[in-house]
This record gives structure tokens, C-alpha cells and sequence, in this order.
């Protein structure tokens, strides 16, 4: 698969066009408990969205659906213009290849280097060796754990874990990228520095999602924000001036 | 196939039990072989004797041979003379010599003995032809052992038997071995397939090194398995030592024939195969 | 024990390879039960036969009578008069009536015919008892198939050797199979240990369930495998169906004894055990 | 084995006793890498720690050496009186039993049911049915999850996972609560509520060490606090007379 395939129809460079827009998005896991309800949003191109929201208010359900790894029970998804829900199964990888994602559990793998878990997506696109470590040093440093390129994850504190699962997300260079509570086992000052690396991400064109409970990095960052509660949006801040 | 020596403890255990399992499918297979060897080889001695009236005609008896000779299925007849019948029976029962030499004439009658081809003399065309040739003026009387006819069907029937009964139940089981020793490798590496699937990875990049696992054991299980039925076979004469020698033609073992270990290693491919397909579609829905 | 539920698809594979591989295991203790009994069989048709000089005195017969009862080893003997042998030959061989008929008397010699005990017949010691009654005056000639008393010595010698060649793979197998069957199991609950070592629960109470979990899979495994063997012998006969009238002898197939029945099933069970343990200790360190 | 047993020795009720005492601990994964440097710490029963420092300075490999997980590679450790360095593998349940802890990545076990996964403790310690029942109800209710108790783990949020480790660690009772970072996933309300939680078992006469970033948090709880940096002790914060 060559790698520009990858951004077929999703690399626009158009601003103001929309990335993401989510019509009446519900899910129920179960019967009688609404994890979304009725959710509405519209992101652009280029935009620098936190999330939040107390725990169980349905943050990580909304990644997960933007990210198609879970089907919401009712509404529609658009992507760069395609419905992602009458998108066959066969055909994921080409969505999830524009996509990055950190998870709030890192889904690292244990039994591989931190360079196979950064790199694990570039063996996917068939990219040559050179490049693949030319880049995956690049992230590493980019989250201060080059130093660990080859050390076990279970061998790194679990911060360190946590930036290693960044770093696999932003080594594609995708365009929409999707982080769940990126900073939730790292000191402050770390916390700031890797917000700024999305900064810097969004800065370069990309969509940005971040879930994160933390008020000081949000106020600092956030020129959007979402916040829900029991799976209902209750409130939205937008800064017509982002600081970008 | 990078995971097939990542997982080489694993694997090998996989590979062993493989190994193990068509082991016995060729213990069974080689068996067969040496039952329809010993089969063949009994029915090769198998004749049919046609005794001939002591007062029969020279055109007669030409007849009969003529007769004999024509019958489709007879490999090749011989004539037994008075004075050879005479030779073989003191040569069968020396004890009863004094009986023999007490009689005035030779009371044996001569014979044509036909050596009936293999198949033939296991089918039952074979009495057919006998009764037709027993009708014939100058045949006195018509000696063959049905018993060991039928004996010798059975035989045959019960190798087979042997074979299809257990080979099937055997190959069942290895099939089911291999397609649970795939789905373990593949629940192993669930972790690496749901991140693969993450990272944009399309079906067949996922599913690949699965089915090249699948055929890698598989012909890795029957190559071993092969491997150890000729260890075995070449061992354990050796291991029953001189003490046999009277047993020779029980224990003359012989191995697969060249084509039923191609046979097995192919059919063992696919088995890896299709075993690695069926827990694929059930593991790798999306 | 709740895991046994917990894991069933996985136990229930696990039963079923040991039960498979027991299977085999019982398919050869049966055989060579079977052999044994052929073997057994044949030995108690075998007979030494001491024919007597026609003009043998009645103190001579006698003390050739005493001597041959006497024996150790004899089970018991007959006296086959003249007469009988004569009716036998005819018996034996009705062709050769005319021959008999042209004889002015009867050819054939009285004679003691010694059954052996099996036991007996079987051993080189045979060989020597019947050389001393041979030496007796009166004793014309013996007569017995000394080549068939060797064949049945290998025959139980080759039906014992398989027994124990194969019988001893396939244990060991069985060991290795248990053994990594627990193994996985432990891996899988890997986590769970983890977590009862981190609550501070004993040695005892982590370890015990996977004892019982050995215990019960070669429990299980051993009696379905002699569930399976039975039904095997039961049914094979009536596929073979009614063509095999004549092979009765061979397939008249005699399922273990009881004794044997329980060594297994103990047997197994202490593999299980044995195996959980082995497992166990690689794995549950701290 | 009596409930009873697990608190010989160590459910002494003088006041200043010393409970946990480090003396030199180092510890060294690799070659050349120390995690943790001559470390000197004396904690007395009913205090209240928290522990703090950048990502990879060492908070975890603390908690794991006091918790006997791992060894130190120097150094003694003595609890409420006995070298747990000297403690024969087979007796460490009893160190065991005297301590709840809550992983950084919490260590459920997924095909248990919350309430199972609470419960485990109290199995082991051979604590009848009803009584289970009632200590992991109130357990349970301590983290608000008590409604949660009959899901599996896998359908909760990443917090209210987190709810469930704290629950297993405090439904023993213990005499020492070690927590690593237990409200990283938590909304900064619920992390104050669980905190009090901690508090109030501190109460109780319990020892309780947190780990954790949270500055606002140790801001307002915290009585003495430990900064660890790049694995050695660069302050502690003493306050004489604690808010308890
Ligand atoms: N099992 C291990 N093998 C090798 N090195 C390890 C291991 N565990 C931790 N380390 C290293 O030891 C150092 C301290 O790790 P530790 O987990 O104690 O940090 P931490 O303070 O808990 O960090 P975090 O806040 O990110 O959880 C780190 O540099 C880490 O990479
Ligand atoms: N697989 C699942 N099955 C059933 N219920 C689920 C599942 N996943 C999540 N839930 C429930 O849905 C609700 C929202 O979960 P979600 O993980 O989206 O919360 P969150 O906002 O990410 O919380 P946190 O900050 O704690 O991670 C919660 O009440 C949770 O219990
Ligand atoms: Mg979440
Ligand atoms: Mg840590």
C-alpha cells in the first residue's frame, strides 16, 4: 500500500472545512443507561478541542466512536465527508490510518521493544527501515524518551509508558488526533510540555481531540472545550481568537 | 513467521503434539501397509488344484489345461504329475512313510494347479471359474481352501477398515489440534492484532503470518511425524533383537510408500491451512 | 474448582487431547491383552504327543503313562489308541481315504499326548522334560511343533515389547500433555495468582485448586478414554459386520481387565498431580 | 485462618511508634541506572505521606520495595518491627494481609465482577459470605460505585476502575495503605472526594502513603510530603501539628 494512499480525500487544504461532525450520536451499553445522549458537534479542519467532564460522563465512549472502534447506537458520523458508519469493516484501516490515538490504558505491547511499539504503525504503510527509525526517533524525542528507544515497556515507569503510547500516535503524522487523558501520570511540568507537542501537532494543520480532566492545562491550552456530563454536552466554550 | 520464533516454546509443543498425532495416523498407515503386503503375499501361494481322473484321455486332459489356461485371472498353471503328488506328500508327512511304502500303487492323482492372479482370487469371480472348469469331463475333483479365501478378504477388509476407521477419527483430531493451536496463538497475540487493526493494518496483513503458521506446522507436524514412524520402524526390530528371527515375515516392516508421504505432508499443509481459516473468521471479525 | 467451569472450553480441549492420547494408550494395552489371550489360546491347544512302539509292553506303557503324568508342568494327558488315530487321519484327511482302505492294517501308533501348562509349554524347560520321557524305553518317537512354541515366545514377547515401547511413549506424552495443559492454565491465571499473592493469601490456597485441576483433568481424561476404548471395541466388530464370521477368532477383542482399568485411572490421576506439581513449582516462585 | 491473625503484632496501639523504617535503600534495575539512591525514611504509625516527583523518579519503586514486590538491591527495610528482607517467601502473606495497596494500573482481574474483585481479600482470609457481602457494600460505597457492583471491569470507565482498585485496597482494613496515583483518572471533585476517603481511614489509626502529581491536591491534605527527584529524597515538608 503506498503511503500517500493514506490521505486520499482526507489531506483537503481548504480552512474552515469540517473534520469531524457527529449527528444525534447516542450509545447505550446497556439497557436504560445512556453513555452519550443525542451528542451534536461540528470540528474543523485544524482545530484544538479538550474535553471534559467528570468520570463515567462518556469521554472515552466519544473518542472510541470518532475512532469507529465502538458503533453508537443511534446517529451519523461524517469524517472529511465520508459516513464512517456505512463504511465496511474491510475497509477501516483507510480511516484509521488518517487517525492517532492515545488510550487512557496505552494498549502497549508488552513482549515488544518501545521501538516496535512506536514503529508498529509504520511497518503497516511498508516504509523503509531508515525511515522508520529516522521517525521514530523524532517522536520519541519529541515526548524526552529517546534515551529508552529499547527498553521493554514494562521496564519504564508508567508516565513513561504513557508517552511512549503518544508517541505512537503522532508518528504517522495523522491527520485527526485523538487523545484520552494523554497526561493523566505525569507531573505538571511534563504535562505542559507534551500539550504543547499536540499544540505544536495542531499547529502543523491537524485536528487535535484531547480528554483530560486537568483545569490548569485546560485553561491554559483550551480554545475549545467540550464538557459532559452523564453523556449529555452541558456546556461549550469556544475562543472565537484561539491562541494558535 | 517472525512470531514462530517468538513463540518457540509454544510452538514447539504445537509442533510435537502435531507430530505425535500424525505419528499415529502412520503407525496406522504403515500398519495397513504391511497387512495388505502380508495379504498379497499369502494370496500369491493361494492355487487351485484340478485332480484329474486316473483313466482321463490324452484330448481330455488337453482340454482341461486348454480350459485352465484360457480362464481369465490365472497367472499361470502348472501340471503335477502321479509320481510328483507321490514326492510332496512323503516330503509333507514323513511319518506316514511306512503307510506309503506298505501300498501296492500310487494312489494320488495327477493335477493341474493354477496360481490364480491376486485380485481375482480375492473376488468372487473366482468360484465361478472354478465350477466351470470342474464341469468339464476328466476333472475329478476340484481343491482349493475357501476359508482361507474368505480369511484373506477379510483380512484385506479389516486393514482397510483399520485405516479409514482410525486414519479418519486421527485426522479429525489432528485437524482439531491444529485449528486450537492457531486459535491459541492467535488469542496470544490478541493484544498485537487489536493494535495492528488500530494502526490502519488491512485484513491480509493481519492475517498472513497466521496462515503461514498454520502451513509451516503443519507440514513441520508430518515432516517430524515421519521422521520418528522411520526412527521407529528402523529401531524397533532392532530393539526385539535376534530372538525373531522367527518372526521375520511379522516384523519385515515397511514404511510408507513415496506417495503416501507426499500425501500426508500435503494433505497436513492444507490441514494447517484451513485449521489457521476456521479460527481466523472467528477471531478476526473486524 | 470453579476455574474447571471458568475455563471449560479450554478444559474440555484438555480432556479431550489426554483422553485422545490415553485412548491410544488403552488401544495398545488391549491389543496386546489381545494377543496375550491368542497367544494363551494357542498354547492350550498345543500338545506333545509321545507315540508308543506297536509291540510296547503293558508295564513299559505304564511307566511311560506315570512318567509323562508325572511331570511337572503337565496340565493333563490323554491316551490316543490306535483306533482313534486312525479315525482322526480319516478325519483330517478324507481324500486320502482310498489309500487307507488299500492298507491291510492299521499303520498308525498309539500315543500319549501331554497338554503343558502354558506357563511350561512356553519356557525352554519343556525342551528337557521331553527328552527324558523320549528316553524311555517303549517311546518310538515325539512329535511336537517346536517351531510354533517359538513363534508364540516371540509373539508374547513382541505383544509385551509393544506393550511397553509404545505404552511407554505414549505415558510420557500423556506426562508432557498434562503437565503444559496445567502450564497454560497457570498462565492464564497468571494475573489472578498475582493478585492472590498480592491480598496475602498461603501457598496452600493458590496452589490447591491447580492440584485438584491436575487431578480431575487425569481423572477425566482416563475415564473417558476408557469410555471411548469400550465403545471402539464394541462398535468395530458390528461395522466390520457379519463378512467377518470367519475372522472371529481375531476379533472376538477382549476390552482391559479391571485391574488394569483402575492402574489407569490411578495412573493418570498421579500423572495429574505429578504434572500440576512440575508446573506449579516452575511458575509460582513467590 | 482467623481474621484475627493478621494484625498480630502490628495493631499496637501506642501512639509514635515507628512503622515503617528505610534505611540506605537502593535500588538498581539495570546497570548504571539507579531508581532509587540511599533512601532514609522513618514513618510513624497514623501518619499521613504523599509522595510526589517527576515521571520516573522513583515513587512506584518505592511503594513496590515497602509492598516486598520487589527487592531492593541495598539497603534494609523494617515494618512495625520486622526486616521484610529477611522474611522467608512463605511468609510474606502475613506482611501481605497487613496492607492494602492501589496499582498505578490498578491490576483488576477483567473476567471477575467488581464485587469479585473486591472481594478476593476477604476470600483469602476465609471471612463468611454475609459478612463479605457487608464490608464490600461499604467498601463499594466509600468510591460511589456501589451501584457498579455486579459489572465486570471491562464496562467501566477508566476511573471508576480505578474506584475498584481503591475499594480492594481499603476493604481489609489495612494497618498500611500505600496508593499509586489513585486519582490520576479522576475528576479533580471526585480525586478530593477519595482523598478525604483516604483521610478518614487515616483516621482511624491507619498509616497511608499517596503517591501522586497533584499539586492542589497535596496542596490541601497534605501533612508531610516526600519529593523524590531522579530517585533520591530532594525535600520533605513536615507540618507539626497535621489538619487531622
Ligand atoms: N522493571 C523495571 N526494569 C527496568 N527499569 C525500570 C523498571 N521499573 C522501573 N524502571 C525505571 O526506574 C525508574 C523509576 O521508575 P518508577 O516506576 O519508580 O517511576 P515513577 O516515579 O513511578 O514514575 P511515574 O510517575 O511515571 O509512574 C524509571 O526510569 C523506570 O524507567
Ligand atoms: N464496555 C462497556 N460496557 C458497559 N458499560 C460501559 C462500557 N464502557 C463504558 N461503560 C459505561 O459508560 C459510561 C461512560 O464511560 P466512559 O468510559 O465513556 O467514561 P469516561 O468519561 O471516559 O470516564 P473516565 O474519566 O473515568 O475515563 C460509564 O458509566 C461506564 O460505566
Ligand atoms: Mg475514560
Ligand atoms: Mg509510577
Amino acid at each position: 500500500m503506498p503511503a500517500s494512499s493514506r490521505s486520499s480525500g482526507l489531506g483537503a487544504t481548504f480552512e474552515n472545512i469540517v473534520m469531524i461532525e457527529l449527528y444525534h450520536i447516542s450509545k447505550q451499553y446497556q439497557e436504560g443507561q445512556w453513555a452519550l445522549l443525542d451528542i451534536n458537534l461540528h470540528i474543523k479542519k485544524g482545530e484544538f478541542w479538550f474535553i471534559t467532564g467528570p468520570s463515567g460522563s462518556g469521554k472515552t465512549t466519544l473518542l472510541k466512536i470518532i475512532f469507529r472502534e465502538i458503533l453508537p447506537t443511534r446517529g451519523q458520523i461524517v469524517i472529511d465527508g465520508i459516513n464512517i458508519l456505512r463504511l465496511p469493516d474491510h475497509k477501516i484501516w483507510k480511516l484509521r490510518r488518517s487517525m492517532g490515538i492515545v488510550f487512557q490504558d496505552f494498549r502497549l505491547l508488552f513482549h515488544k521493544k518501545v521501538f516496535d511499539n512506536v514503529a508498529i504503525g509504520l511497518y503497516v504503510l511498508g516504509i523503509p527501515v531508515k525511515e522508520i527509525r529516522r521517525r521514530v526517533f523524532n517522536a520519541l524525542r519529541l515526548v524526552n524518551l529517546h534515551q529508552k528507544m529499547w527498553e521493554y515497556p514494562s521496564h519504564l515507569s508508567y508516565g513513561e509508558q504513557q508517552r511512549v503510547a503518544i508517541a505512537r500516535a503522532v508518528v504517522n503524522e495523522p491527520q485527526i488526533l485523538l487523545a484520552d487523558e494523554p497526561t493523566g501520570n505525569l507531573d505538571p511540568e511534563l504535562a505542559f510540555e507534551i500539550i504543547s507537542v499536540f499544540k505544536e501537532i495542531n499547529r502543523q494543520g491537524k485536528t487535535v481531540l484531547i480528554c483530560s480532566h486537568d483545569k490548569e492545562l485546560i485553561r491554559h491550552f483550551g480554545d475549545k472545550i467540550l464538557f459532559l456530563f452523564k453523556g449529555k454536552i452541558i456546556g461549550k466554550e469556544v475562543q472565537p481568537f484561539s491562541r494558535k | 513467521m517472525n512470531n514462530l520464533w517468538q513463540y518457540r516454546v509454544r510452538n514447539l509443543f504445537s509442533a510435537t503434539i502435531i507430530a505425535l498425532s500424525f505419528l499415529i495416523v502412520g503407525v496406522f498407515f504403515s500398519l495397513s501397509n504391511n497387512l495388505q503386503f502380508l495379504a498379497s503375499q499369502l494370496a500369491e501361494n493361494m492355487v487351485v488344484a484340478f485332480f484329474l481322473n486316473p483313466g482321463i484321455s490324452a484330448r481330455e486332459q488337453a482340454r482341461i489345461e486348454e480350459a485352465v489356461k484360457a480362464s481369465p485371472g490365472v497367472a499361470h498353471v502348472n501340471f503335477v504329475s502321479r509320481e510328483e503328488a507321490l514326492a510332496r506328500f512323503q516330503k509333507s508327512f514323513p511319518e506316514l512313510e511306512d503307510i506309503l511304502k506298505n501300498l501296492g500303487s500310487n494312489p494320488f492323482p495327477a493335477s493341474y494347479e493354477a496360481v490364480l492372479q491376486k485380485k481375482v482370487f480375492l473376488s468372487e469371480e473366482a468360484l465361478g471359474l472354478i465350477e466351470g472348469i470342474k464341469a468339464l469331463p476328466g476333472v475329478e475333483d476340484v481343491q482349493f481352501n475357501r476359508d482361507w479365501v474368505k480369511k484373506m478378504q477379510s483380512l484385506s477388509r479389516l486393514a482397510r477398515a483399520i485405516g479409514f476407521f482410525l486414519g479418519g477419527i486421527l485426522i479429525l483430531a489432528s485437524f482439531f489440534i491444529i485449528s486450537n493451536v492457531i486459535r491459541l496463538n492467535v488469542f496470544a497475540r490478541k493484544n498485537e492484532i487489536e493494535i495492528l487493526r488500530l494502526v490502519g493494518a488491512t485484513n491480509t496483513f493481519i492475517r498472513l503470518p497466521f496462515l503461514l503458521e498454520g502451513l509451516t506446522l503443519g507440514v513441520l507436524g508430518s515432516a517430524l511425524s515421519l521422521a520418528l514412524l522411520y526412527i521407529l520402524i528402523k529401531l524397533f526390530p532392532l530393539y526385539l533383537g535376534q530372538s525373531l528371527g522367527v518372526l521375520q515375515e511379522f516384523i519385515n516392516l515397511r514404511y510408507l510408500s513415496l506417495s503416501q508421504c507426499i500425501g500426508l505432508v500435503i494433505g497436513s499443509a492444507l490441514m494447517g491451512l484451513l485449521g489457521s481459516l476456521s479460527s481466523l473468521s472467528r477471531f478476526l471479525k473486524i
